[in-house]
């Protein structure tokens, strides 16, 4: 996403959400009409219950309060209040959160567990949803899934992460060509820029992470 | 005071005196159903009070909490040739006497691990909880273990008392 | 002497670079000695964690089960918060269950039995024999600078794997600043988040945390802002520029690693620990300090102190005064005394006793 | 060689409908010691039960059985009945025929044979009861009740209107409690002290009530009508029976402390009133702050005391007596919101302060005598943020519970602010508004238009941005992240039990919940007694409630202790745990399962075998045992046995039954 412009709401939120021009509403993707919840799969609830389950998450205890939207530093940027993305699940609304963008913009910082009246690991939750929103072929936010992709790539290649070829690299796939480039100048003089090291043996941690990808499969 | 006559206690019910369903000669076993003095006994009376049909099937025997039943009581009965032994008390929680029926459920639960281990069949030993107000759970209660217990047929002493 | 295994991570060569100089260089300092973990990986960080678990998990119990094998009984030392978050959270998974421990052996395919511990820069300042040479070695104070102490999300959350003094007002840094003669500030945001990787992913909503964190301690007076995980210092210290561009904001306030300022009081110079590379200028610090035995300036209650005993003084000046004045007029003066004799007697007594 | 009388009822129709009950009556007649059967149209009828008594005595029965309606009915009935007569009341057994046989079983020859088995049930019974005595238990006529707020105020003065002396302890220096300390009460907002301290007042003066303030129960022991009571009173440093409370020494006083009564928002002296009202109405010495007590010099208050009634080497006294009955009020205290909530500033921001502070503040005996101030810099300030649920509905910081009074507090406080601050705003972050009471709703409603922003959600952050505080939370219901800027913030925090109230239920035998609130012994039917006979409880030592509930509460224990205090002794119930000594092991597995801790182990000398020797027994407390007989089937060695329901007893119904 470039600088200015923030992720659009996918649907309404609030009834605001709706007032204004009848493009506005269109361009905003809301339809706007009732979701017929008789519609909800049995499927999806069981995919919800799952997703939760291995979050270690119980959907029921969530009251709503809002705790953990209130306090989210990235609340404003996201398309739908981590709030929004439970109650989605608490109704069933699997694909509506397999498609926010919320969960690919969390930052990871805990707040909101750790504030949670009811214990909920909201931060977790939110990391499971993108976990099986990109296992199950979704990709709301390509920006987050390119790092975190080539991030992977480095460290199959090197063993560690090239924080500059890793930059640099998502620069180029990313199409941000020029981003932080005003401060690689200095970094080369702080000698930031030395190329990383790899380790030796290079061969344990390619196993070792198609190892990992086994075991999730099995699961 | 007459002596308990185990013979007479194994022959099987359609023998017995003036017990009337002798004469379609369909089986008719005896349950004995301890009760709980609060709660289930109240129940009990409440469903005559609103004049509720069940097999006449069950006897119950009141004591003040279930607390107060000593597995021997059960035995003796089973032994004695009792088709079944129904133990109600109140709700987990809900004892008169506070704690009363958490150590009934403790011990019945054990206990009733002993006696199918010992070979009775599930159904002839039963634990529930009904409160004072349910009139109809008593009544269902005791149909359907009336049921269960009548298509299990006749309590077989001998072969208990062998075990 | 406290041994560690030391865990540098990715960024100790890189953007991390002025953390990993000035904590080679207080280390031998406060008895502390590093040993880097042979041959150690990647400890996956949040990319991995956010595309699979398993891996997450996996990643860093590499390094675990290494460093249990060749430095046995030490714990593992991760300066960078990141990579302390992702080894503890691997190793208290394995210390969990057996279940969990056979798991991890499986994707790691070698030998590991979950007995190492992992510590963080903090931890390992903060304990007595550390501060303790502290004390003894340090050659400056930081005399009158305000600090803000900013320990972000990685040091202290979650809480049940990061185990902080206090999840929302942690002290440790603090404590520390105080003992080289800082003022640390207190202030709202020392647990907010930088933005972590979201300055790359969405730069947008990086910088704008980026800001309120910067903005919050000068708003509450702080001179410097000191941190303890390379990617809230570069957020912070690289950033400060885009982001005074962006918000058209004009915040100068240099951006240290506790260690830097550790490193300053023991005496280093700028290239003995890293002052030398950061984005902004640094060296500043260094012109700041005084010696260590240098009089301390007065504190408020020392102030207070003064005050009292000064008017104090001069109220019994004008007693004096008062009284003579008395003798001088002679009778009327009783009337009024008498109203308040006992409270006055009794205050008599008090200056007699003491 | 008993003599059973066997009295079998036709109940009209109502048992006749469907039981033969002369065939049961011949079949009665065939069992064993049984002397005589009779049957009769309305047995409860009076010529019913004078045929009874008079075939009793012309039979020479020992014993009874009525086939009749439930005991449950007419058990009482009958026991009345032979009191009258030479047949021990316990020698009575009933069939139940109408209930649980003629009432829910259509075939006549099934009922029969029901009601058959019935009867020789209890007759085998009956035959192995024996004569059961109920002791008189005296009751010493005078109530204690711990806790000297509105609610133990309120059951004080109701007892003692009845005419049954009481004693009121309260650990503060005057009792009333937290309610003189609110401004108003909701929903009518009449000024709280203005109906408190005349209660107050009316407690302190009235003859039979003995106000023990500044003390604190020690210790309980005994049993319903008799329980031994120790009471500390604290050292108070002035002697009550000459001070005249005129209130020279609080003036003259040097000493300055905070005043814990506004929650250190103003100063008191350290030898002090808590407050104008105060009953009783004079002073005490604050130990840790006198300049007396700890430097050992000033004494002015001794200097100007008219009545010479200061005393410096006062000290506890202890006092024990006896009680009929125990009330416990210890009521509640506010949740200590600053450990919990580091996010809210921890504590360390003057103006996030809680309700209770508000009330002092708007309160115009406060430190601001009734304006609208914030506690930092004295300000009025322009916009108030008011925070529900702290601590309440927050398993992972405070407690799980809702406090049930904070939405209509919160709800007070808003109107109020806005009364006294036109031009003020009020934002109300809530969870759920939960306003269930006779005008409750209506007052939320007011308060939304006096102009209060309800917002649904609850707050993430409070933290201080120059001389205001910012308040980060979501409108849940518009799906808006929003952040106020508040002069001050208002946290309407939980309660949760008051310091001591469980140790002092405990001493008095009563059980907690695991939050520390004292169970009733049953949630709807028993709400005022508890599990041991003779204690009850009312107010918020049971669980958080508002005034109106408590005042209700506390005039039901009353009228329980009334009731009980009224007679002059009570009748023991005989059907109580018995132990065989010469059986007992004394393993003490009685002891654990008893519910009442009515059974102890002794020890006791035996002669066995022409020997002396000294063993270990069980003892049965009669006035604490309630029956139950848990212990019974707990007794390994079968030593103790239940009056009324022995093990033989049953043993011979089950019996019995077998032989149909």
């Amino acid at each position: 996403m470039r600088d200015g412009d923030v992720a659009p709401r996918m649907r309404i939120r609030s009834s605001r959400d709706l007032t204004g021009s009848v493009e506005k509403i269109v361009e905003k993707g809301v339809i706007v009409q009732a979701d017929d919840l008789s519609k909800i799969k049995d499927s999806d609830r069981e995919a919800i219950a799952e997703l939760a389950q291995r979050a270690g998450v119980n959907l029921k205890d969530c009251y709503q309060c809002g705790k953990c939207s209130a306090g989210c530093p990235m609340g404003e940027f996201m398309d739908l209040l981590p709030r929004q993305v439970i109650r989605d699940l608490q109704l069933g609304f699997l694909e509506d959160v397999l498609n926010a963008k919320t969960p690919w913009i969390c930052a990871g910082c805990n707040v909101c567990s750790c504030r949670c009246p009811q214990e909920i690991d909201v931060a977790t939750l939110m990391q499971e949803v993108r976990r099986t929103s990109k296992a199950t072929g979704h990709q709301p936010y390509p920006e987050a899934d390119k790092f975190d992709d080539i991030f992977i790539g480095n460290v199959r290649k090197f063993g560690t992460s090239h924080e500059v070829g890793l930059a640099m690299k998502f620069n180029m796939s990313s199409g941000h060509l020029f981003q932080d480039v005003g401060n690689s100048t200095k970094m080369l003089k702080h000698g930031m820029l030395k190329k990383g090291r790899n380790i030796e043996h290079i061969d344990e941690v390619q196993k070792l992470m198609d190892r990992a990808l086994k075991e999730s499969e099995e699961k | 005071m007459p002596v308990v006559d185990n013979d007479k206690a194994a022959a099987p019910a359609t023998e017995t005196t003036n017990a009337a369903p002798a004469s379609n000669g369909e089986f008719r076993p005896k349950i004995l159903a301890f009760c709980c003095n609060w709660c289930t006994y109240a129940g009990a009376d409440l469903a005559g009070l609103n004049r509720m049909n069940y097999p006449a099937d069950v006897r119950l025997l009141r004591v003040p909490c279930s607390g107060r039943i000593n597995p021997q009581f059960v035995i003796e009965a089973l032994n004695k040739g009792c088709d079944g032994v129904l133990v109600c008390g109140c709700h987990p929680g809900d004892c008169h006497y506070v704690t009363g029926n958490y150590y009934t459920r403790r011990r019945m639960l054990v206990f009733k691990r002993l006696l199918e281990y010992a070979g009775l069949e599930p159904e002839r030993f039963q634990v529930r909880w009904i409160s004072g107000a349910e009139a109809g759970k008593f009544r269902d209660t005791v149909t359907q273990v009336c049921e269960e217990i009548r298509a299990l047929g006749p309590i077989d002493v001998c072969e208990e008392v062998a075990k | 002497m406290t041994k560690y295994a030391y865990f540098p991570g990715c960024s100790a060569h890189s953007t991390g670079i002025s953390q990993t100089i000035s904590v080679d260089y207080i280390a031998p300092r406060l008895d502390i000695e590093l040993t880097e973990i042979p041959d150690w990986s990647c400890c996956g960080t949040s990319a991995v964690k956010l595309t699979n678990m398993d891996m997450a998990l996996a990643l860093p119990a590499r390094s675990l089960a290494i460093s249990e094998r060749e430095l046995p009984g030490q714990d593992v030392f991760a300066p960078c918060a990141g990579c302390f978050q992702s080894l503890k959270t691997s190793a208290e998974f394995s210390k969990e269950s057996d279940e969990n421990l056979a798991k991890i052996k499986r994707m790691i395919d070698m030998p590991y039995e979950a007995s190492v511990d992992v510590v963080n820069v903090l931890d390992v300042l903060n304990t007595d024999e550390a501060k303790e040479a502290l004390k003894a070695n340090m050659k400056y104070r930081l005399q009158g600078i305000k600090v803000a102490c900013y320990y972000g999300c990685a040091l202290v959350r979650p809480e049940k794997i990061c185990d902080p003094d206090s999840v929302e007002n942690p002290q440790v840094m603090e404590n520390l600043v105080k003992i080289i003669g800082g003022d640390p500030i207190d202030w709202p945001f020392k647990v907010e988040c930088c933005g972590a990787s979201n300055h790359i992913t969405i730069p947008e909503a990086g910088k704008k945390l980026s800001k309120n964190i910067i903005e919050n301690a000068v708003d509450n007076g702080a001179d410097i802002i000191v941190t303890a995980c390379p990617l809230c210092w570069m957020n912070l210290d690289m950033r400060e520029d885009e982001i005074n561009k962006k918000f058209g904001t004009n915040f100068d306030i240099p951006v240290y690693y506790i260690t830097e300022l550790l490193g300053a009081a023991l005496g280093g110079n700028a290239t003995e620990i890293g002052l030398d590379r950061h984005f902004r200028p640094a060296e500043g610090l260094l012109t700041k300090l005084v010696d260590k035995d240098a009089p301390l300036p007065e504190t408020e209650e020392e102030k207070k102190a003064r005050l009292r005993k000064e008017a104090a003084a001069k109220k019994a000046a004008e007693k004096k005064a008062a009284k003579a004045a008395e003798v001088a007029e002679g009778a009327d003066a009783d009337a009024d005394g008498a109203a308040d004799a006992a409270p006055a007697t009794a205050d008599k007594k008090d200056e007699v006793k003491a | 060689m008993s003599r059973i009388g066997v009295f079998v009822c036709y109940c009209g129709s109502n048992i006749a409908g469907t039981v033969d009950v002369e065939a049961v009556a011949d079949v009665a007649r065939t069992l064993p010691n049984v002397v005589y059967v009779e049957t009769n149209k309305y047995t409860c009828s009076d010529p019913g039960q004078a045929s009874i008594k008079a075939a009793i005595e012309e039979h020479n029965i020992d014993r009874v059985v009525m086939g009749t309606c439930s005991p449950r009915m007419h058990e009482l009935t009958w026991r009345k009945l032979l009191s009258e007569t030479k047949v021990n009341p316990y020698m009575l057994e009933v069939a139940n025929l109408r209930e649980q046989v003629s009432w829910v079983h259509k075939d006549k020859a099934e009922g029969t044979a029901k009601a058959i088995d019935l009867i020789k049930m209890a007759v085998a019974k009956v035959d192995r009861n024996s004569a059961l005595y109920s002791v008189e238990i005296p009751i010493t006529d005078r109530a204690l009740v711990i806790g000297g707020g509105i609610a133990g105020m309120q059951a004080a003065l109701d007892i003692a209107d009845a005419g049954h002396p009481v004693t009121l302890v309260e650990r503060k220096p005057s009792i009333g409690g937290k309610m003189p300390q609110l401004d108003k009460t909701f929903p009518t907002m009449d000024c709280s002290a203005c109906i408190c301290t005349p209660k107050m007042s009316e407690v302190g003066n009235h003859p039979l009530i003995d106000v023990r303030s500044y003390s604190e129960v020690e210790s309980v022991s005994g049993y319903v009508g008799n329980f031994e009571v120790t009471i500390r009173e604290k050292a108070k440093y002035i002697n009550y029976d000459s001070c005249t409370g005129c209130g020279m020494c609080e003036t003259k006083c040097p000493t300055k402390v905070d005043n814990e009564y506004d929650l250190g928002m103003s100063k008191r002296k350290a030898i002090y009133k808590m407050f104008a009202q105060a009953v009783p109405s004079k002073p005490v010495i604050d130990a840790e702050h006198c300049r007396m007590l700890t430097e050992g010099k000033c004494g002015v208050c001794e200097k100007v005391c008219p009545t010479h009634s200061i005393n410096y080497k006062d000290e506890d006294k202890l006092t024990t007596e006896t009680y009929g009955a125990v009330v416990l009020a210890t009521g509640y205290e506010l949740i200590d919101w600053g450990k919990l909530y580091g996010e809210y500033g921890g504590g360390s921001y003057p103006d996030v302060i809680t309700g209770l502070h508000f009330e002092r503040i708007v309160n115009a005996s406060g430190p601001f005598e009734g304006h609208i101030r914030r506690p930092s810099d004295q300000k009025e300030p322009k916009s108030v943020v008011i925070v529900k649920c702290v601590g309440s509905r927050d398993p992972n910081k405070g407690v799980s519970y809702c406090s049930r009074a904070c939405c209509m507090y919160g709800a007070k406080h808003a109107h109020q602010y806005l009364d006294k601050v036109p031009d003020g705003k009020c934002y109300v972050f809530y969870m759920d508004v939960r306003t269930p009471g006779k005008g409750y709703d209506e007052f939320y409603m007011r308060t939304k238009n006096d102009g209060a922003e309800y917002l649904r959600g609850r707050v993430s952050k409070i933290y201080k941005e120059g001389d205001h505080y910012v308040c980060l939370g979501e409108d849940t219901l518009s799906g808006r992240q929003v952040s106020v800027n508040a002069d001050m913030v208002v946290l309407e925090t939980g309660m949760v039990p008051a310091p001591g109230s469980r140790e002092t239920a405990m001493m008095c035998g009563v059980q907690c919940d695991l939050d520390g609130w004292v169970t009733e012994a049953h949630p709807k039917l028993r709400p005022v007694e508890t599990n041991s006979a003779g204690v009850y409880l009312c107010g918020t030592c049971q669980g958080p409630k508002d005034i109106p509930d408590t005042v209700a509460q506390a005039g039901a224990a009353a009228s329980k202790v009334i009731g009980l205090l009224n007679k002059p002794h009570i009748e023991s119930n005989p059907q109580i745990s018995h132990v065989d000594e010469s059986l007992c092991c004394g393993d003490g597995a009685c002891v654990d399962i008893c519910p009442y801790g009515a059974i102890k182990l002794i020890e006791k000398e035996f002669r066995e075998n022409s020997r002396k020797v000294k063993r270990t027994v069980a003892n049965v407390n009669q006035g604490l045992c309630q029956g139950c007989g848990a212990c019974t089937a707990a007794c390994r060695s079968g030593a103790m046995d239940l009056l009324g329901f022995t093990n033989e007893g049953i043993m011979k119904e089950v019996d019995a039954l077998c032989q149909w």
